[in-house]
C-alpha cells in the first residue's frame, strides 16, 4: 500500500511537458532574486517543471503589472509574484486565478487578493534578533541610531520593528539618529558622517539593508568610531567587512528557502487534486491549497561562518536565468 | 520674380494631397519604426498580436500618457518639470487621505488635482514672477513634494480597497472591451492636439516658447502663458494621479520615482525641443507607443534582465537616429 | 482735431541703464499722416525711445501723450490697443513658425476667435508679402536669410491697423529695390492719416521720404527739422556737432591697381546655389558685390571662406593655392568673412565686449603660456573700440547692452583684431551712423592700401558706389556683370542684377 | 552719460579694487547664503564647527565634485549629460571587474577611466556628427551603461576588498590631517577653474555655449568643442568612479542612481545656465557645499526623515531665490 501511493503521488506531482511557471519581480536585475530563482529553479527540477525569470527593471507598478499582464499570455501553470505594492495587484492576481493560473506570492504580499500562499522572512523576527544581539554586545542603556528607507514595507517593518521592541523590553535604549538613506551609499555615508558627529557617545546602528551599509561602514571606519554595526541583506562589500570585523554582524533571508517554497506553493495549488482538506472548499469553491503565510527563516552571518555566504562563489556554474 | 497672388491661388502644388502630407508629416519617421518593430514583434512571438497584449501595452503608458501631454505643451513653451513624478504621488496620496477621512471619493479626488494645481501655480510664480528657471524650481518641488508624500503617510502606503466601485470604475472598469482608462487618456490626448494645432490660445504656447521676445513684441503676456502651461502640467499629473489611485486602489508616497525622465524622453522622441517652439501631442504620445513597446517586446520574448538594458537603449538611441535622419532627408 | 495736432508727443523723458543715460529729456512730436524721421548716432538712444513708446521699456521719467492725453504705455499690448507698431531694429521672430504666423501673430493675438484660421492666414500673408517679396508663407521663419527676415518684420508691422508705424531701421538689410518698394507703401499709409516714426542713417532716405525729421544727441534732443527746408549737412551737423566735409575716403589710384593680386577665385560653385564664380581682388583695390536679396552674394563670400562646404573652384591667395578644410583654416590663412547677420551668426549677446572682440583668434591675447591675460584683451578691445568711435559703458560689460550700431562696431572690430589678409564684409555699414560709416570706410581704405584685400558686400548703392573700386555684381548664383570706374552707376548695377546684362559687360 | 573709451583707458574705475571684485563676484550671493547657514547651525549645534565634522562634509561631495567639474564644463559648452551616475558605476564596475580577473588595480583603473572616455566620446559623436541633442542621447547612454554594468557583474555588487592598500590609499587614506580624495577634489577643481578662466582653450568653450553659430563664425570648431566638452565629462565620471571603487571597497552595478540631478542642481545653483555659455568652477562647488550643508545639517539635529526632504527642497528654493535677487540686485 506504501509503495501504491508513492507510485500516485509521482504520477500526479510531475509536470506536463511544457508545464511552465514563471517568477515575476520588479527591479529584476536586483541580486536579491538570485538566489530565490536558484531556489525556485531547483524545486521545478525536482518535479520536471519549466522555469521562466521575468518582470521588470524598472522600479515602476506600472510597468510590472504590464509584465505580468503578459506573462497571463503565455497561460502559464502559476506565477510565483513579488508584488512591488499589494493593493494595486489584487485585480490582476484575481483575474490570473480566475482563468486558471495559480499565483503565490513572496517577501511581499497582496493580502486581499486571491492569491494561494504568501512566502517571506519573518521581518519581526529579525528586528528581535538584531535588538537583542545589540543588546548583548553594548547593554541594555545605550544610544543607537538607525538607517532607513522609507517607503519599501519590509525595509521599514526591520526598523520600526526594532525601535519598538526596544521601546517596550529596553527602554533605556536611547534612539539618537534616524536617517532615510534610501539604499543609496553615498547618502548613507553623508548621514551616518554626521549622526557620529552629533553622537560622541553612540554605540550601536542598525542598518535595514546593504546599500546603505556599505557607505555607514565607511563612514564609522573614516572617524575611527566603535560603533557596532548590525545590518539586514548582505553584499560582497558588507561581507568582506564582516570578515575583517567591520560589520558586526548581518541578517539574511533565506532566500533560497524562499524561492523553493514559493515554487512548491504554486506548484500544489495547480495539483490541488491531491489535496482533500476537512474544510469547505468544494461547496465554496477555492482552491484546497491555502497558505496565508510561510516563513522562510533567516541566517546569522558572522566572521566565523562569512565564507559560505558569498553570491558570486555560490553562483559560480549555475546558470542566472 | 514676385509671385502675385493670382498665381498662387491657382498653384496646385501650394497645398499638397492629404496623403502626401502624411508622408511629409514630422511624425512619419517614428510611425515607420513602430511599425517596423511591430512586424518583428508579430513574427517574433505569438503572443505579441493578442488583444491582452496589446490592452497591456497601452494600458502601461495610458496614464503617464496624460502627463506627458502636460510635459510636452510645457516644453513648447520653454520650460521642463522634473516634479511630475511626485505631484502625481501627492494627488494619490491627498486624494487617498482625503477619503480615508471620510471625504466623498470624488470631492477628495477634485480637491486633490486642485492641490496639484496649486503645486504648478507655485512653480509658475517661482518661474515667471521671481524669474528663476524651470529646471531649479522643479527639481526643489519635486524634493518637497516627495516629503508632503512621506510626512502624510508616515511613509506607509494608503490602502483605498474601500472606495466604492463607482469610483473604481475610472480606473478599472471597461466599456465594452476598451478599458476606461483608455477612454479618458485618448479623450485627453485627442482634446489637447487639437487644441495645439488650431486654438490661438494654444498657439501662443509656441509663440512663447519659440522666442519669447518675438511673443512679448506681439503682445502676447508671455509671462502668463508660462505660468498657465506649468500649471496645467502639473494639474494633468493630478488628474493622472487620480486615475492611478482608482485604478491601483492604493496611495504609495514613492510613487511615480524617475517618472520624470520617461515623461520627457516620450515627448522628445515625439519631436519636442528643449529648446521650446516645437512638438506635438500625437508625436509624443508615439514616443510613449515606442517605450512601451520595447519594454514589453522585451518582457515578451523573455530576454535576459542584464541584456534588457543595453537593447532598450539601444533601440531608443536607434530610433531616434533613424528618426532624425529621415527628418532631415525630406528637408 | 486738426491735421496738425499732434497724434503723439513725447515730453522730457529719461531713461537710464544702470549708470548709462540713455535718455535725457528728449522731446517728440508726431502728426497725423508724416512721415517723421530720428537721426542720431549710435547709441543717441532712439531705440531706446522707440521702446519706451512701444512699452516695452518704462520710462524713468517725462510724459508721453497721445492725442493730446497723457497716458502710460506700460506694455506691447497697450501700445497695440493705442494703435502703436513698431517694426524692430532687431529682427524678432519665432523660428520654428511660418512666416504666416509669425505675421500675424499680432493679430492672433488681440482677436477674439477661438480658432485658428490658416488658410486665411496664408492667403493674407501671400498679399501682404506679394507686394515686396516672393517669400512663402509657408517656410518657417528661421529657414530665411536674414534680408527676408527683415521683410518678414515690415509685413508684420504693415499688417497692424495702427495710428502710428514705428519703422526702426527697416532698411539696412534690405537692396535699394526693396526700400523702394517699402517707401511706396509708406507713402499710401501716410496719405491715409497714418504717422510714421522712420529711423534711418541713410541721408538719402531721409531726404527722399521724410517730412521732417528730429535729431537726437548723447540721448539728448537737437532740434527738429522741416526736411524741405535743409541740406543734409544740416542734419549730419546736429547730430555730430560738426560739418563732415568727405563722406567716402579717395579710391585706388590705377598706379596701385596694377599690382599683383591679392586674391584669385576661379570656377567657385556649390552645386546649389551659385555656380562657376571667378573674381579676382587686386592689391589695394576695394571690390563690391551688388545684386538682390537672394542673389547668393552671402552663400559665395562664406564659400570663399569655407563656412559652407563647395564643390568646384580653387581660391588663391597671394598667388599660392588655397585648400582650407574649415573657417578655422581659412582664418589661419588670413581670409575672414563679416556675416551680415549680427545677432545670430556676429556677436555673443551675453559675453563681454573684451571677449567678442578677441573671439576671433583669442590666442592673440595670451600670455607666453597660452593663459589669456585679461590685461591684453583689455587693451586690444579698447585700441580697437577707440579706432571705431565705440561708445559702451564699460568693456566687461555685455555685448546685449549696446545700441544696435555700437553691436556692428564689435562684430568689425572682431574681424579687424586678427589683422586678416583679405575681409568679405557682408552688409559692413548696416545700422552704423554716418560719422562711424566714414571712419569704418577710411579704416578700410587705409587697409587696403597697406595691402590687404578687401570684398564688400552691400546692398546700399551709395556705398558700393562711393567705396569700392570696382563691383561685380551676382543674378541668381552667377556672375552676370562687373562694373568700373564712371560705368559704376545705380543704374548699370541694377540693370545688372534684375535682368542682366544683354549687351555683355560694361566695362 | 556714456563713456567714451578714451575715457575709460584713463579711467580708474575701469578695473575695480580686488575686494570690490570679491563684492561683485557672481558667487557672492552663494558665499553670503553658505555663510549663514554655517553661523546658524554653529549655535544649533556644538558639533558642527568641529574638523571631524567639516572634513566629513566635504567628504560627502568630494568624489560628486569632480563629476560637477565635468557637467559645469559640459553645461557651459550648451550640452547636458544624464549619464553620469551610470557612467561612474561603469567606471567602478569595469575596474572591479578587471581586478578581479587579476589585471592590476592601477591598470585596471586606467582601462575603466579610458572606457568611459570612450563612453563620452560616442556621445559626443552622436551630438556632433549625427545631430542628435545631448538630453536624449545621454539619457540613452545612462540606460546602456547601467545595463553594462548589470552584465558585466550578473547585477551582484563585486567585492574589492583585496584591493593593495597602496590603491586604497587614494579613496581611504590621508595626508596629515587632510584626507587624499579631498585632495584630488581640490587639485581637479583648482587646475579645472583656472584653465576655464584662463586658457584659449576653454575660453572657446564659453564661446560655443553662448551663440553656436556665432563661434562657429569666429573660426571656432563647434563640434570639436563639444565632442570634447561631452567627452570630457564622461571621463571625469570615470575619475570619480575609480575614487570610489578605492574608497569604498566596491563595485555596486546600481551605484550613482539619481546622481545626475544632484550634479546639474550643483552646478545650477552655482550660475551655470542650462542655455550654455554661463557657469564657474567656483560657483558650481559652492552648489555642491550648500547640498551638503543642507543634508548635513539635517542629519546632524536628527530631523524627523518625513520632514527633511520638504525642509531641504525649501532651503533650495529659498537659496536659488535669494541669489537670485542679490545677483539682480548688483546688477
Ligand atoms: N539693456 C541695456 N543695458 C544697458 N545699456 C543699454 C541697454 N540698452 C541700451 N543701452 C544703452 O543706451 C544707449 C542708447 O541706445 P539705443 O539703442 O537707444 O541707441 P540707438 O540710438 O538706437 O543707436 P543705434 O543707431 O546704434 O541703433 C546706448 O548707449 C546703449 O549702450
Ligand atoms: N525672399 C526669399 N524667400 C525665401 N528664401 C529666400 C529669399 N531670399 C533669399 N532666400 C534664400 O536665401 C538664400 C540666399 O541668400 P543670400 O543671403 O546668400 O543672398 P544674398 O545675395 O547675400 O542676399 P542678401 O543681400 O540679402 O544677403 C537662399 O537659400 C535663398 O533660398
Ligand atoms: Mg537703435
Ligand atoms: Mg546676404
Amino acid at each position: 500500500l506504501l509503495q501504491g501511493t508513492a507510485v500516485q503521488a509521482q504520477d500526479t506531482l510531475r509536470c506536463e511537458p511544457g508545464e511552465t511557471y514563471i517568477m515575476n519581480v520588479m527591479v529584476s536585475s536586483h541580486p536579491y532574486w538570485v538566489p530565490v530563482y536558484q531556489g525556485f529553479k531547483q524545486a521545478a527540477e525536482a518535479f520536471g517543471c519549466e522555469t521562466v525569470f521575468s518582470g521588470t527593471p524598472d522600479y515602476d507598478i506600472t510597468k510590472q503589472i504590464a509584465s505580468f499582464d503578459q506573462d497571463l499570455v503565455k497561460q502559464p501553470a502559476g506565477i510565483l509574484l513579488h508584488p512591488m505594492q499589494s493593493d494595486p495587484f489584487i485585480e490582476p492576481i484575481n483575474r490570473a486565478i480566475d482563468s486558471g493560473i495559480q499565483v503565490a506570492t513572496f517577501a511581499a504580499d497582496s493580502p486581499m487578493s486571491k492569491r494561494t500562499a504568501y512566502i517571506t522572512s519573518d521581518n519581526l523576527a529579525e528586528a528581535k534578533f538584531a535588538a537583542e544581539e545589540i543588546v548583548k554586545q553594548v547593554g541594555d542603556s545605550a544610544e543607537y541610531a538607525v538607517l532607513e528607507n522609507p517607503g519599501q514595507s519590509n525595509h521599514d517593518l526591520r526598523v520600526t520593528a526594532l525601535i519598538s521592541y526596544f521601546e517596550q523590553h529596553y527602554p533605556n535604549m536611547k534612539l539618537v539618529g534616524r536617517q532615510a538613506t534610501n539604499q543609496d551609499t553615498t547618502a548613507a555615508y553623508r548621514a551616518t558622517a554626521a549622526i557620529l558627529q552629533a553622537n560622541p557617545n553612540l554605540k550601536a546602528i542598525w542598518i535595514p539593508e546593504a546599500g546603505s551599509a556599505e557607505g555607514a561602514v565607511t563612514a564609522v571606519l573614516e572617524a575611527k568610531a566603535d560603533v557596532l554595526i548590525m545590518q539586514a541583506d548582505i553584499t560582497p562589500a558588507t561581507l568582506e567587512h564582516i570578515k575583517a570585523g567591520n560589520i558586526h554582524m548581518a541578517l539574511n533571508p533565506n532566500q533560497g528557502m524562499q524561492g523553493f517554497m514559493g515554487f512548491m506553493a504554486v506548484f500544489l495549488a495547480k495539483h490541488s487534486e491531491v489535496f482533500d482538506p476537512f474544510n469547505d472548499y468544494k461547496v465554496s469553491g477555492f482552491n484546497p491549497v491555502q497558505i496565508p503565510y510561510l516563513d522562510n527563516g533567516f541566517s546569522v552571518i558572522t566572521k566565523e561562518n562569512a565564507d559560505s555566504f558569498d553570491l558570486n562563489v555560490y553562483m559560480e556554474g549555475r546558470d542566472p536565468t | 520674380m514676385e509671385q502675385t497672388l493670382a498665381n498662387n491661388a491657382n498653384d496646385g502644388k501650394a497645398t499638397p494631397g492629404r496623403i502626401a502630407r502624411l508622408f511629409r508629416m514630422r511624425e512619419a519617421g517614428l510611425i515607420a519604426i513602430i511599425l517596423v518593430l511591430c512586424v518583428v514583434m508579430t513574427f517574433a512571438s505569438p503572443y505579441f498580436l493578442t488583444w491582452v497584449n496589446i490592452r497591456a501595452m497601452v494600458m502601461a503608458f495610458a496614464v503617464e500618457g496624460i502627463v506627458v501631454v502636460g510635459m510636452t505643451i510645457l516644453l513648447i513653451s520653454g520650460g521642463i518639470d522634473l516634479s511630475v513624478g511626485s505631484v502625481t504621488a501627492l494627488a494619490m496620496v491627498i486624494g487617498g487621505w482625503l477619503f480615508l477621512n471620510g471625504v466623498d471619493p470624488w470631492l477628495a479626488s477634485l480637491i486633490a488635482i486642485a492641490a496639484c494645481t496649486g503645486v504648478g501655480a507655485i512653480m509658475g510664480f517661482f518661474v515667471t514672477r521671481v524669474g528663476l528657471h524651470h529646471f531649479i524650481v522643479s527639481l526643489a518641488v519635486m524634493v518637497i513634494a516627495r516629503g508632503i508624500c512621506l510626512l502624510a503617510t508616515g511613509g506607509r502606503p494608503l490602502g483605498l480597497f474601500a472606495l466604492p466601485e463607482s469610483f473604481k470604475f475610472i480606473g478599472q472598469g471597461s466599456v465594452g472591451p476598451i478599458p476606461v482608462v483608455i477612454i479618458i487618456f485618448l479623450v485627453v490626448v485627442v482634446i489637447a492636439d487639437f487644441l495645439l494645432r488650431r486654438s490661438t490660445l494654444f498657439r501662443r504656447v509656441f509663440y512663447t516658447g519659440s522666442n519669447e521676445r518675438a511673443a512679448a513684441y506681439s503682445g502676447i503676456r508671455t509671462g502668463k502663458v508660462i505660468f498657465l502651461t506649468t500649471t496645467l502640467c502639473s494639474a494633468l499629473a493630478g488628474v493622472a494621479g487620480v486615475i492611478y489611485m482608482a485604478r491601483f486602489g492604493s496611495a504609495q508616497p514613492t510613487f511615480g520615482l524617475g517618472m520624470e525622465l520617461n515623461v520627457i524622453a516620450a515627448a522628445v522622441i515625439g519631436g519636442a525641443s528643449l529648446k521650446g517652439g516645437s512638438g506635438t501631442i500625437f508625436g509624443a504620445i508615439l514616443g510613449c507607443v515606442l517605450l512601451s513597446l520595447v519594454s514589453s517586446s522585451l518582457a515578451l520574448m523573455d530576454v535576459s534582465v542584464y541584456w534588457q538594458d543595453i537593447i532598450r537603449g539601444s533601440i531608443l538611441l536607434t530610433a531616434v537616429t533613424v528618426d532624425h535622419y529621415l527628418n532631415k532627408k525630406r528637408k | 482735431m486738426t491735421q496738425n495736432e499732434p497724434i503723439l508727443e513725447v515730453r522730457n523723458v529719461t531713461r537710464a541703464f544702470g549708470p548709462v543715460r540713455a535718455l535725457q529729456g528728449v522731446n517728440l512730436s508726431l502728426r497725423r499722416g508724416e512721415i517723421h524721421a530720428l537721426a542720431g548716432e549710435n547709441g543717441a538712444g532712439k531705440s531706446t525711445l522707440m521702446n519706451i513708446i512701444n512699452g516695452i521699456l518704462q520710462p524713468d521719467s517725462g510724459e508721453i501723450l497721445w492725442e493730446g492725453c497723457p497716458v502710460r504705455i506700460p506694455s506691447p499690448l497697450a501700445a497695440q490697443r493705442l494703435g502703436i507698431g513698431l517694426v524692430h531694429q532687431e529682427i524678432a521672430l519665432c523660428p520654428d513658425i511660418s512666416v504666416a504666423e509669425n505675421i500675424f501673430m499680432m493679430a492672433t493675438n488681440a482677436s477674439q476667435s477661438m480658432f485658428m484660421n490658416y488658410r486665411a492666414l496664408e492667403t493674407r500673408a501671400r498679399q501682404v508679402l506679394g507686394q515686396m517679396s516672393d517669400i512663402d508663407p509657408a517656410t518657417l521663419a528661421g529657414d530665411l536669410p536674414i534680408s527676408a527676415q527683415q521683410l518678414v518684420e515690415i509685413a508684420k508691422a504693415l499688417t497692424l491697423d495702427c495710428k502710428v508705424l514705428i519703422l526702426d531701421e527697416p532698411t539696412a538689410a534690405l537692396t535699394s529695390r526693396e526700400a523702394e518698394v517699402l517707401f511706396g507703401i509708406m507713402r499710401g499709409l501716410a496719405a491715409r492719416g497714418i504717422a510714421i516714426i522712420y529711423i534711418s542713417h541713410r541721408m538719402a532716405e531721409i531726404f527722399g521720404n521724410c517730412d521732417r525729421v528730429t535729431v537726437f544727441r548723447d540721448g539728448q534732443y537737437i532740434t527738429t527739422f522741416e526736411t524741405r527746408e535743409i541740406t543734409p549737412d544740416d542734419v549730419i551737423n546736429a547730430m555730430v556737432g560738426r560739418v563732415m566735409d568727405q563722406l567716402y575716403p579717395p579710391k585706388a589710384t590705377a598706379g596701385t591697381l596694377a599690382g599683383a593680386p591679392v586674391l584669385e577665385v576661379s570656377g567657385l560653385g556649390d552645386g546649389r546655389r551659385f555656380h562657376d564664380i571667378s573674381l579676382t581682388l587686386r592689391r589695394g583695390e576695394i571690390l563690391g558685390i551688388g545684386g538682390l536679396i537672394g542673389a547668393g552674394r552671402s552663400e559665395i563670400a562664406r564659400g570663399i571662406c569655407r563656412l559652407q562646404p563647395v564643390v568646384t573652384g580653387e581660391i588663391r591667395l597671394n598667388g599660392e593655392q588655397l585648400t582650407p578644410r574649415d573657417y578655422q583654416d581659412s582664418i589661419a590663412a588670413g581670409i575672414v568673412y563679416l556675416s551680415e547677420d549680427r545677432k545670430g551668426d556676429g556677436v555673443f549677446l551675453d559675453m563681454s565686449i573684451a571677449a567678442n572682440v578677441s573671439a576671433l583668434d583669442i590666442r592673440r591675447v595670451a600670455g607666453p603660456a597660452g593663459l589669456i591675460s585679461d590685461a591684453r584683451e583689455m587693451r586690444q578691445a579698447a585700441d580697437l573700440g577707440q579706432r571705431l568711435n565705440l561708445k559702451c559703458g564699460q568693456l566687461v560689460d555685455p555685448v546685449s547692452s549696446l545700441s544696435g550700431g555700437n553691436q556692428q562696431k564689435v562684430a568689425i572690430a572682431k574681424m579687424l583684431s586678427v589683422n586678416p589678409r583679405v575681409i568679405i564684409l557682408d552688409e559692413p555699414t548696416r545700422g552704423v551712423d554716418v560719422g562711424a560709416k566714414a571712419e569704418i570706410h577710411r579704416i578700410l581704405r587705409d587697409l587696403a592700401n597697406d595691402g590687404v584685400g578687401i570684398i564688400v558686400i552691400s546692398s546700399e548703392m551709395p556705398e558700393l558706389i562711393g567705396l569700392c573700386d570696382r563691383a561685380v555684381v551676382i543674378r541668381e548664383g552667377r556672375l552676370s556683370g562687373e562694373v568700373e570706374g564712371t560705368a559704376m552707376t545705380e543704374e548699370n548695377i541694377m540693370r545688372l542684377a534684375s535682368v542682366g546684362d544683354e549687351r555683355g559687360q560694361v566695362a
